[in-house]
């Protein structure tokens, strides 16, 4: 599929989930300087056309495994956003009722099988699940995002390697926004490509626009047509930047100014929507309309959120064993 | 009826769950054609094939976080990690995802899945030697088994694989190929040697389940694995002066038994808890707080805990002995628990 | 005198250790120039350099096996591991590599390492909060060091490093920042206010002897870490009643000061002991299994033990406080201990 | 340096090495019949080339690690064979006082940092090694071997990513005997050499004939010389072959007896041999001499250790702590 032939509808379809997602993490901002959110964030917003140009490829039972930086992929995958906001918030709602928080959102009837706080973790476990689908004979695929830091681990070459000599249905999906924490990748990696490195499990291994959502649509769809004909994995490396710091506690003084202002020129969302309005098919309006209703939509998750009942810690201990 | 080794036993189990449902699959090192470096999977390739009987690269976190994911998917996937010591390279999947996934999906997602693994000391050097279950006891999430007899191996790992959490399944590598012709022999003995046999029909030993080996009244020895067949032999000896020990195989660490132990020790009023790891902050640390903790009324002794010496296990055969619990230490722990009146 | 945080104080501990020898140096994620998730390293970079101070990949066991290997050239590594549930992915080359070569060479090479840490819960969720210090307690071969003032946390880091062993150094995340100012007030909180201030003059903590923040005859109240002051505050209310709780703080749990553990309980016939690690096979077990071994005679109650509750940390905070020991639950278990005759 | 400059001594040396590790194993591999070796041995005959190629061209202070397979790599380097026996019997005399046996050799006065049980966990110490090297300003160098199943290890892509990027004085010798116990190679990669899995790290990686010594000597010297001139790390994957089973307890049978043959064919003792009486300069004689010398050697050493005390349990406590 090229540029030209993706339909109007999706195209729409993966505006409204980016913005719903930069939305997301703004309110998520303000409630946390207010207090509202425990321990920490870890934001994605910058990164959306990543989350997005992938999973919209995906069907509801294909499956995907998440980072810290996981809430974008979670919406994009289609977590609730009430109950994600609640899980965020520590409420007895959230999806995981409150006892995972933001690093670890689970969703599974969505697909969404975990964001993670053990960087590079959640990898092993994609290749599980995809070797679960081959074994079942089912034809559905798992992505498996994960940042250019975590390709450090160890954990993550067993389980690409295994995945590329089982020819798994996965697709691992590296989110390289330059920096681990503060430290940017040229000091822990002597390639500038993380596909570089990838390349040496025999599998396709590309390095792509990450910012520019149709881009890692299209190419996210040839690895997904790959892995239903069990082709084996692809490994896709989106390069991209978050605008916010690390986590919550960091201003991020490592990074120049320049250097932000030279990614907040790409932002994946002003660039869809332009693109939208050029193509003249989608109108301000329309756009409009999409922008107000996500920002309902959200306004709505957070009151639930708000309203939402403190975990009963009398209750979890059932959570531990079936 | 049918004397097995466990080697055979455990074979036994996985083929007859593996036939049972097809969500059971194997994966690990060297488990195909070559069996497993104990022989327990012989022969299930051919029966089975390679896609459920999965031979890995020597990648042990990868071979958790597969089994992880596969069990996310609803399946049953039994993994070997070769030797305990080798798990020490895969703690963070067990650890930090199959222990904990379950909970942090507000129990929403099932995590069944076993490892099985060999542990203890048979003079390979540190390396291929530690008894690590405590910190598997010390993670919640998680269950552990460990047989001492074939009997026990088979029905403790068909419960194991039908349980629906992760359990962590341990094979003592000396009790592998114990046969029951070459047992020590005795009245103490009695009760394990009719655990070599293994009946045709249909049966499981559930997880959570201590057993007693062997009945007394003077002093409760509580212990696992190949310590089990130790304390035996003291107990023997203990019978000839004329001290009845009863001897209590835990069986399973997580779920533990805590009334079967505690109902003892009200008995005896004694008890010496004997497990082949490290002392400190080891399995036996647990055992003997936790009868402290709900018998303490009943005890005439400090509890006696015999372990390995703290420090890694020694290569020299005569070394090695002298660290972990052997006949003599044991017998001593004994002797200096009955001491007191 | 000066007063300082538990952050500064370690990272002059740093410094001071670097200008003293040049075999120190520093490895580990983001302790360059942004100066470590806990700010501990902050500005040391600008005064030693990129090659004292080793930004590292995020690659855990990396950073272990390159401190074992430097350590064995005789150079004193000081690695962060920023999370201690991120040691998890490195226990094979902590347990198997640096806890163990020196004997397994037959004690001719020295492991002189220190793995710093940050523990315990603070609302981060499950991958963010364990306490796992039992594990190493369970590994001979290793010292453990816990801190819970800047005074300690200084000399205590200085005894780590000039140490010829592997240390664990364990830092709270909530003491790091935690200021004199801020402290409880009250009797019991006198000596842990004194321990504040950080002289100018070198000094050390040397490693293996615990420290009592609090004296007192009826009973012992054992703990680590953050749980120090929150027996220090039941300490407080119990005063009021009347009741003198003596708390000791044990600094560092290998090696293990079994001596004023033992001559405490044995004045006071009662001990309570506290940890934030999960209960089952956890720091409470071992120690509640010491002071049974050398103190049984003169026990009037059993031990209490108090820690996490056997699941992994939640992250509701609600849920987080009720699963950690907080006050109430150590004053009902020194309660309970006191409640027996 | 070229095959034709190696000089005459050197070459003879070489062999003098390899027969060592030949009859060192083969008298091993009697003696554990015989019962007088606890626990299991990993036997490396066939495989001499690489160590003697590779060892033979460090300093005495240059610094190995080797693997569960290390009595070659630990005699190459210099290891005293009558220390290295009675550890490996267990004996109090032994180079660790009889604690370590085979899997634990540590030779530090000769630059020997140990074999070890766990495969590829000697990979990051190497890099830690040469860490130390490069901080002190020394001009030393470490050799890491691995085997082929090793690469598989998270442990070894994270080292080998470290070195890389911090440019130490390391080189990765991989001794690809094509089987990891009964696994191929094939069943556990999708690349046939290991080298271009490697190549990834943006270090030179290359894959020879290990059992070549001269190729082994010369290629390994290149390597050397980089290390020492702080050019970073050099990966060789050493095509070799493994004569016995992974350890005493393998028969073997997962490898047919043609491909056993073919290897035998290309044994690396007699082509050394053949070439040595070729060039004409060492005639039989001199080998023969050589060969008795190594014979008595051996069993002086045998000697030895079978004289040699038990350890006495009582005094081992005190290795624990310094
Ligand atoms: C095993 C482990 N090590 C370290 C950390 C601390 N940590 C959290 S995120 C992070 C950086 C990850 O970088 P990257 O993979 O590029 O993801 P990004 O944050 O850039 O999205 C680190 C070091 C962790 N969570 N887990
Ligand atoms: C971490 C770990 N996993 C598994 C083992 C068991 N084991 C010992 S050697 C070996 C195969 C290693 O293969 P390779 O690296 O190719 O070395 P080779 O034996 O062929 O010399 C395995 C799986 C181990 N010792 N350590
Ligand atoms: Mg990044
Ligand atoms: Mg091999």
């Amino acid at each position: 599929m090229t540029e030209a032939t993706i339909p109007e509808e999706k195209l729409q379809e993966m505006y409204r989930i980016m913005y719903t997602i930069r939305r997301f993490e703004e309110k998520l901002y303000t409630i946390f300087l207010s207090g509202e959110v425990p321990g920490t964030i870890h934001q994605c917003d910058g990164q959306e056309a990543v989350a997005v140009g992938v999973c919209e490829n995906l069907n509801q039972d294909d499956i995907i495994t998440s980072t810290h930086r996981g809430h974008g992929h979670c919406i994009a995958k289609g977590i609730p956003l009430h109950e994600a906001l609640a899980e965020i918030m520590g409420k007895k709602t959230g999806c995981s009722g409150g006892v995972g928080g933001t690093m670890h959102l689970y969703y599974p009837e969505k697909g969404i099988y975990g964001t993670t706080g053990i960087v590079g973790s959640g990898v092993p476990v994609a290749v599980g699940l995809a070797l679960g689908i081959r074994y079942k004979g089912e034809k559905r695929v798992v992505v498996s995002f994960l940042g250019e830091g975590a390709v450090n681990q160890g954990a993550v070459h067993e389980a690409i390697n295994l995945a590329s000599v089982w020819k798994l249905p996965v697709i691992f999906v590296c989110e390289n926004n330059k920096y681990a924490v503060s430290t940017p990748i040229n000091e822990t990696s002597c390639l500038p490509d993380v596909s570089e490195r990838i390349k040496s499990y025999g599998i396709p291994a590309l390095t792509i626009d990450g910012n520019n959502v149709i881009k890692v649509y299209t190419v996210t769809r040839q690895a997904v047509e790959r892995a239903r004909a069990s082709l084996g994995p692809t490994f896709i490396e989106c390069k991209t930047y978050r605008y916010k710091g690390h986590s919550r506690s960091d201003p991020a003084i490592y990074r120049s100014q320049e250097e932000l202002n030279s990614w907040l020129k790409k932002d994946p969302l002003p660039r869809l929507r332009d693109y939208l309005l050029k193509r003249k098919t989608t109108d301000e309006a329309k756009l409009r309309e999409i922008e107000n209703e996500v920002g309902l939509t959200i306004d709505r998750a957070l009151t639930f959120a708000r309203k939402s009942p403190q975990v009963n810690p009398r209750e979890i201990a059932n959570y531990v064993f079936a | 009826m049918k004397t097995l080794t466990i080697a055979k036993a455990l074979g036994q189990a996985l083929s007859e769950e593996m036939r049972e449902n097809r969500n059971v699959f194997l994966l690990g090192e060297n488990i195909g054609f070559f069996g497993g470096s104990f022989q327990v999977t012989k022969g299930l390739i051919d029966e089975f094939g390679v896609e459920r009987v999965k031979e890995t690269p020597v990648s042990e976190t990868a071979i958790i976080g597969a089994a992880v994911g596969a069990a996310l998917m609803g399946l049953r996937p039994v993994a070997e990690i070769m030797y305990m010591d080798f798990i020490v390279c895969c703690m963070d999947q067990i650890v930090n995802q199959a222990a904990k996934i379950r909970f942090l999906s507000g129990g929403k997602l099932n995590v069944p899945l076993v490892i099985r693994t060999a542990l203890g000391a048979n003079t390979h050097g540190a390396h291929h030697a530690q008894c690590l279950e405590a910190w598997f006891m010390h993670t919640p999430g998680l269950k552990i088994a460990f047989p001492c007899t074939p009997y026990e191996a088979k029905g403790l790992l068909k419960s194991a694989i039908r349980d629906d959490n992760p359990v962590v399944f341990l094979e003592h590598k000396l009790l592998y190929g114990k046969k029951e012709t070459n047992l020590e022999t005795g009245q103490t003995f009695q009760r394990i040697r009719s655990l070599f046999s293994v009946p045709e029909e249909e049966y499981i030993v559930p997880l959570g389940k201590a057993d007693i080996k062997n009945e007394g009244k003077d002093v409760t020895i509580i212990a696992t694995g190949l310590m089990v067949y130790r304390c035996l032999n003291v107990a023997e000896d203990l019978a000839r002066e004329g001290i009845q020990a009863e001897v209590i195989d835990l069986r399973s660490l997580v779920p533990l038994d805590k009334r079967t132990i505690i109902s003892s020790v009200r008995k005896t009023g004694r008890a010496v808890v004997v497990s082949e790891d490290q002392v400190t902050a080891g399995v036996t640390a647990e055992i003997s707080a936790v009868i402290y903790e709900e018998a303490f009324d009943y005890l005439d002794a400090p509890v006696q805990r015999v372990g390995a010496l703290d420090i890694p296990i020694p290569f020299s055969p005569l070394a090695e002995d002298y660290t972990i619990p052997n006949k003599t230490r044991i017998y001593a722990a004994v002797k200096k628990c009955l001491e007191r009146n």
